[in-house]
């Protein structure tokens, strides 16, 4: 049985969370040879609250498709954070959007102002999702950057490229100061 | 005004999880207004009203209204709604469809309704695509626009709605659209007080799923083109077709006096009753 | 609107109006701030409908007939009626 | 045409006639269909009947708007009816759904012919007995009977009636083209007589009224549109109130309740009709209008010696399993002759499970089975 | 959206994407449907991809209208699809009745979700297997696959193509909310590496011609309209020549060959795919997505200790029990999980009959069946 | 003229058991005489004519022509014949149905088939009555008629077929008699030849049913009937309403120029060929 | 098993056979209180050719519907004569219209020109089944002419009484005619 | 049909038909007796359609144009050919 790593981002509906997990599927699966199973939540529940897409990502074939226990759950509201964090592996990893999520359930948590990123930096709130995804990847080392930028920009319509190149940088710049700052007070 | 938001708390059955399903903005919620308010100025109590509606974003206007309440399977709206007014025409049945869902799959249910005339009141929400499944095309989807499925541009003209409802015999037709409240709900009265089949078909904006394929902005910007492109009746009867290109028209079509279907099976009771007691005699 | 006639007509002595928006239900479409026709509401950066200006609001009832969420009502400014004439 | 809505008279009435005497007299009165051969006098019956008892036939564009119209008058508390043909049974595959899960009382007759398609429309077949199973999409329960005389063409349409308003569920009654058209005499029981079930009302305040709660026999009392308990029909699975819910906490109770109100009142659900079944050593299992020629084939065998015997079936679904299971262990063989490839005798099989031998009987050919073919078949087992 | 309709690449798609580039590495090159979830993203790659190989694709005014299409554009020569869901699917059954009685090869999709009626339009059921089977009137066979990855969306339309054109049938494909929605990545073959079956087309003089002559396989050649070989199709039972007739003589033999044409061809239509089952002691029969959990469940299993093994069936009917009969001989249990009320256990129980202990599980709260559940259940069997 | 039977037989399965099922008298053996004299004009072979049909008397027509023909599903007749079309546009489909098929069970179909604009012909043979299933009201029954499902009198109005075609959006309509045979040839001639929808309504007799039951009379009466209440659609014109009552109109009803379906989805091709070649290019 | 009696009525679509069945089905259930089980051949068979109506007559409740072996068979045309006689019992009666049907396929058969006496004598060729039908009464026994009386005056057309009474009183006389003459030779 | 030019009018002298019924096809449904123009035929008394007189006959076609059977057709008399002109 190979071994599974699972990805569950999630928020709401129009945060852009299925095109990130589509992006990370092919990060992992047409970029770097894995196999990969991506799924979403339809119905009512994406247009408003809490919402997901989800990414298996495996050396093997993948059977049950869903995230059993995710290794990291990704929570850009805090609907989406208190009704998924109790689902995360012991020992995952939970990154949050700091700018929309206040109430922490948890104190092992990466909290990133990802919205405020994309808006402030990027310059473009809808970003936020790759910025997020950004972060999420430097951080857990999932795919390596290189495939995610090519998914990247496989991906968004064309014109967006500088764009979303800019969001990639921004989340991956956010990782590495959280990485640092993180690291400070353990030592 | 606020009494205007206090009669439709009247209304609103508020068991149900508001804010309702509907996309901010869409135009389903002005009509469901309209249709209340309509509704309450008709005088009939919520025990009188049947909503029946269809499958679609539209279809979902029955859950949150404190009337009897049927929401039935797809286009089959008024099929469910003859049997109910036929069972009990002192019902007051009021029927809200999707334009796919009355003129698509449901298109036939829609002519005949229109040639048998029972007292029905038919609200067509015609927001020129499928909005429930997506932003796939409809019977009223122009030509030239975009979908779901039209990826290269529709190929297909749209059914006028309430033009075929005049010509399948509707008794009562009007237009109105979400911009132009008032009058919709002057018409949407009108259609429920006329005793025969009356027609109402509301042109409203799905600016998620048309509106953004389309790029045609949101829903002030689709309203605002509602604002400019309608033409009151008549006003158009004193226009160009030329000065027309590009408008549709707002008002009541056709008003006709026709012996509506349940009176007219009232006196198929009374021969059957003197055929019955015919034969009792004779035999 | 043109031919229908708004309430704010019926009477000669013009009358204040307030504008209550109902936060748990507006979903900040932003219909009542666009086509408010005395700009009384403007939305505000997160895109939430605030009220601008109450004074020039003449109770012409658009916002209210037309947000598609029951979530904006409009009314007259209550004079400080007496308790007694109240009841 | 006979006048089959006085009761206490004899008449001679086709099958078709008599369910319409039947509907008439257990409270139908409404009839909303579209024609189809061997149908359409259950509608010409109707639109001649219905309006001096003062009940409503409409013809309808289709029949899937017959069906809408019936679920339509019976949530308006009328009493209502179709019936079609294979071709239209199709048809009202959806909407049969639907009332089945929003439990609307209502019955629905198929008249069988030869299919599939247009097949032969005017010969008898019994071909639609999984479909009257299975025809809609989903899991569902539902009660399905079958006639073989005009007798029963009268009775079990006034116990379908019954079941449907007990049971809030649509209720099938298959017959077939040779007992819809044959004529058979008949004494229509003085109205009195006949036991007629109404659906339970809510008593409650209309506050109070929780449209699809849980009761002991798994059906909830049923408002009807006008009487003061508004309240919210769907298709959508919904929650105790009629709202649309996406809960499994609230999904698995409401298709369960669905399933168990139907099959846990299996004992007054399956019928069957026994003769010679106690001591046969042969049992042929049969309904529908080849129960007649199995009737007859038994009295044929016995009087050359075999002891045949028969069960006909008149409840098909719930399959009777109870009421089979008992004799399969006795009879040294089961014999089951059906107008179609073997759709009842699958069943047989399934609850079989090697309890004894059985042995099929299979005519497509848009006639009868003959008692003759039968005893023939019978000789040999 | 990626281009499925290349081949020799590797993409992630959907299974419904998956699907779309099957059916047109098989040679569909018409599709007509009516958009419905969870079947919708199939329409919409169709009106995408169609018609820039040439094709067409159509959204007709309902499903029977798209089921009509399919069936005309078939006769046409063109190899056509249509794809729905539950509602969809119970309002195409009368002609899918048509398509089988004609012998018209077209690919029916049906992407299961919760039920009845309009049920649970977002979430995964398998509710609707025993109607793939029934869901029309009238005796008929029908073949029926299940997909369960991506990978076989694909391969299995082209098989579901090359089976309806070799067999002159609709087939019909089970999928559900899970296989339809899940991206997985997929390395398209190239088109030279597809197996391809066309339709039999005849080659004699016009003259002799007769369109619905039996052949050893049972199925006759196909002129197509147009192309000189004039005859008559109709969904009235007909003679060899394919006009309407009552003879027995004709019918009979016609119904059978329609019957056999599948049922003897049973080697090369029933498909299933064993995981471990070989030592199994307890076997676990799913399909669909439930098949994926179960795989885990397997592997979990055993790695408990417990000796478990999988079938997955990938041919649905004609029920492949030539392949599960002489496993049932051997196992101690055979579980057979579901999204459903227990329909596929139902024929397991069937060909059963008294061989091993065939246990369901059975869920219809709109959820896939997990692995957990299935490693629990399985422990305590 | 016995070169007019003679063109018949030309046509006719011989191998098909003659004289065929219609009633002595039947309409429908007029009609079918004047479609395959009017496809003769046209030119067409044989193996270019796909000839489809509903269920109903009428459907059996394609049984007895030697052409490609299609015997569907009840109503549904349309829907094949848009699938026969598009998949092969060089094909000739003429879509036979009677009014039940095209207008009851099939209004959907007929209205949508309209609004399309396939280059099909439609073909509805309009007897005022179901014949095949024995004389039940069909969506044509005139108000006040007794039928097999109306034994107290008609109480619904008729669609008038040929005017819905039009509303629908049909490019060409017409309506013709089987008394007037010549004027019929020339009808489905020209509908065959339009390129795009195509609408013949036949008007034309059930003597044994429709006729008995409202006792008309045989064939003979139920013709003559024809040729006294049918008015040339130009004369009409000059007729004033009293005069027209009681009377139907004949002749072209419309006759216009749209872009074919067929045509314009070559359009989509192009499209998305263009759509394709850029993708390959980009990536 | 009670005693069966079966009698198939043989014609073609038009001539009344359908309503001659009824009838007889009517005299012997409603008047005579037998049990009657009386059918038809439906169908485009029914338009034209043979077609036949058949009643089955016992004193206890009937299973098979259908005649099995008919005591006795009507045929009111050639055709019907052919493909029908098969089926007639040993020793069964056989009765023809001798206007229509020539060729007879044995020598015990009833000849009687129902179809000319309608004509002739009852002036309305269309009362041709209820004479033949008045005949094979007469002859058979099968129920009384009382009971076939009540239950042609109570089917047929109001204002048509006199006509069909007519018609019986020819089809019983030929009938009586007929056993003379047939007696004569056999004496 | 009077707008329709009928056959008979192409040629001024009056030319002579034979009308041929088809027996084996022919339903006696009566409209050709009922619609000749020129009463060529007639229903005789078991209701077949005899020809009365052929000569009166303008070969205008009606009968063979609605006839729903097939079973009649009208041709024109054939002149005494010489043989060999004829092949
Ligand atoms: C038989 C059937 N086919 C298809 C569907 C899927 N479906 C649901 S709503 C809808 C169309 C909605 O369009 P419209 O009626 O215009 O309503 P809107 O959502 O635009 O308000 C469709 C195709 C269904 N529920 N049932
Ligand atoms: C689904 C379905 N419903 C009903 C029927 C029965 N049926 C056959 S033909 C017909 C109507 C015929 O009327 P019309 O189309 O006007 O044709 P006509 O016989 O008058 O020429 C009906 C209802 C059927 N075959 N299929
Ligand atoms: S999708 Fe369109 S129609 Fe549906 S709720 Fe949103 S805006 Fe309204
Ligand atoms: S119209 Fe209503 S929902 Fe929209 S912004 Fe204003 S208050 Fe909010
Ligand atoms: S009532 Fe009229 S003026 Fe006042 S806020 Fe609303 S839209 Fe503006
Ligand atoms: S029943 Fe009517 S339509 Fe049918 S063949 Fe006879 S006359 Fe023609
Ligand atoms: S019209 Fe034709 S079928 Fe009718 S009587 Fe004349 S020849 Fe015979
Ligand atoms: S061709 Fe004209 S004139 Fe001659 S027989 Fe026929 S209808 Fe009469
Ligand atoms: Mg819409
Ligand atoms: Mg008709």
């Amino acid at each position: 049985m190979p071994e599974r790593f699972e990805i569950r981002l999630s928020g709401s509906g129009g945060q852009g969370l299925i095109l990130a997990g589509v992006i990370l599927a092919e990060a992992a699966g047409i970029y770097e040879g894995k196999f990969v199973a991506q799924t979403q939540s339809y119905g009512p529940e994406a247009r408003g609250g809490a919402s997901k897409a989800e990414v298996v990502i495996s050396d093997g074939e993948i059977d049950y498709p869903l995230a059993i226990k995710p290794d990291v759950l990704l929570c850009l509201n805090q609907k989406a954070c208190e009704i998924y964090f109790q689902d995360l592996k012991p020992g995952g990893t939970l990154l949050v959007d700091a700018t929309l999520v206040h109430d922490l359930p948890t104190l092992e948590v990466i909290a990133i102002p990802f919205t405020r990123i994309a808006r402030e930096q990027v310059g473009r709130e809808a970003t936020a999702n790759i910025v997020a995804l950004a972060a999420l990847v430097a951080i857990t080392g999932v795919v390596s950057i290189d495939s995610l930028e090519k998914a990247v920009l496989a991906r968004v319509p064309q014109g967006t490229e500088a764009l979303n190149k800019k969001a990639l940088d921004a989340g991956i710049a956010a990782a590495q100061d959280w990485l640092k700052e993180k690291r400070l007070p353990e030592i | 005004m606020a009494e205007v938001t206090k009669l439709i708390h009247k209304y609103l059955r508020h068991e149900k999880k508001f804010p309702h399903v509907w996309c901010p903005g869409c135009g389903n919620g002005i009509i469901l207004g309209a249709l209340i308010r309509a509704i309450d100025r008709t005088g009939f109590t919520k025990d009188e009203i049947v909503l029946v509606s269809g499958i679609g974003c539209s279809g979902r206007m029955s859950v949150y209204v404190d009337f009897n309440t049927l929401h039935t399977t797809h286009g089959r709206a008024l099929t469910f709604a003859t049997g109910v007014k036929l069972a009990n025409p002192k019902l007051q049945v009021i029927v809200v469809m999707g334009d796919g869902d009355a003129t698509a799959i449901g298109g036939n249910h829609f002519i005949h309704a229109a040639r048998r005339n029972l007292n029905l009141t038919a609200i067509i929400i015609n927001n020129s695509t499928y909005g429930m499944t997506g932003g796939q095309y409809s019977p009223t989807t122009p030509y030239g626009a975009l979908a779901a499925t039209a990826p290269y541009g529709h190929i297909e003209h749209p059914f006028a709605i309430a033009e075929l409802a005049v010509t399948a015999g509707a008794a009562w037709v009007g237009r109105g659209t979400t911009y132009h409240a008032n009058l919709l709900d002057k018409l949407i009265e009108a259609a429920i007080l006329k005793r025969g089949f009356a027609v109402v078909e509301v042109i409203t904006h799905c600016h998620t799923l048309f509106g953004r394929k389309n790029v045609l902005g949101g829903p002030v910007e689709m309203m605002q083109w509602q604002k400019e492109a309608a033409v009151r009746l008549e006003k158009a009867k004193t226009m160009t077709p030329e000065e027309l290109a590009g408008k549709f028209t707002i008002g009541v079509l056709t008003d006709r006096d026709l012996p509506i279907y349940t009176q007219e099976y009232r006196k198929i009771r009374e021969a059957a009753e003197a055929a019955m007691i015919g034969k009792g005699e004779t035999q | 609107m043109t031919e229908e006639q708004s309430p704010a007509t019926e009477t000669a002595e013009p009358k204040k109006y307030d504008i209550d928006i109902y936060r748990a239900w507006c979903k900040e479409c932003g219909l009542c701030a666009a086509f408010c026709p005395k700009g009384c509401i403007k939305l505000n950066d997160a895109g939430a409908p605030v009220i601008e200006d109450s004074e020039r609001c003449t109770g012409c009832g658009w916002c209210e007939l037309h947000c598609p969420d029951f979530a904006i009502s409009v009314h007259e400014r209550e004079k400080t009626i007496p308790k007694e004439e109240a009841d | 045409m006979p006048d089959s809505g006085k009761n206490g008279r004899t008449l001679l009435l086709q099958g078709n006639e008599a369910m319409v005497a039947g509907a008439l007299a257990a409270g139908c009165r409404f009839f909303a269909g579209y024609p189809i051969t061997p149908a359409t006098e259950i509608s010409e019956a109707m639109s001649y009947q219905l309006p001096a008892v003062g009940g409503t036939f409409i013809q309808m564009e289709d029949e899937i708007a017959g069906l809408g119209a019936v679920i339509g008058a019976s949530l308006a508390g009328v009493k209502a009816m179709t019936a079609t043909s294979g071709p239209g049974f199709s048809l009202m595959q959806e909407n049969l759904g639907f009332a089945c899960v929003a439990e609307v009382p209502c019955v629905i007759v198929n008249v069988m012919r030869g299919g599939p398609s247009t097949g032969l429309p005017t010969h008898v077949a019994q071909g639609d007995v999984q479909q009257a199973r299975w025809g809609t999409h989903g899991d569902h329960a539902i009660i399905v009977l079958s006639v073989s005389t005009t007798r029963e063409c009268f009775d079990l349409t006034v116990k379908a009636f019954n079941l449907s308003e007990k049971y809030r569920t649509p209720v099938i009654i298959l017959s077939d083209e040779v007992v819809a058209h044959t004529r058979e005499k008949i004494t229509l029981p003085p109205a009195a007589e006949v036991e007629v079930v109404e659906r339970r009302r809510p008593a409650m305040p209309p506050e109070w009224y929780i449209p699809y709660e849980d009761t002991p026999q798994g059906v909830p009392p049923m408002g009807i549109f006008g009487d003061g308990y508004r309240y919210h029909v769907t298709g959508l699975i919904h929650d105790v109130r009629g709202f649309p819910t996406e809960r499994p906490d609230e999904i698995v109770p409401f298709l369960e309740r669905l399933y168990r109100k139907i099959n846990q009142n299996f004992f007054e659900i399956q019928m069957v009709d026994e003769y010679l079944a106690e001591d046969a050593e042969i049992l042929i299992i049969a309904y529908g209008s080849v129960a007649r020629s199995a009737k007859r084939a038994v009295d044929d065998a016995r009087s050359q010696g075999l002891k045949a015997g028969l069960i006909k079936l008149i409840t098909l679904w719930p399959f009777p399993r109870r009421l089979l299971e008992p004799h399969l262990k006795l009879v040294r063989a089961v014999l089951v002759p059906e107008l179609n490839l073997g759709q009842i005798s699958r069943e047989v099989k399934r609850i079989n499970q090697g309890l004894t031998r059985v042995v099929t009987l299979n005519r497509v050919d848009g006639y009868l089975i003959t008692p003759e073919e039968l005893v023939e078949r019978l000789g040999k087992l």
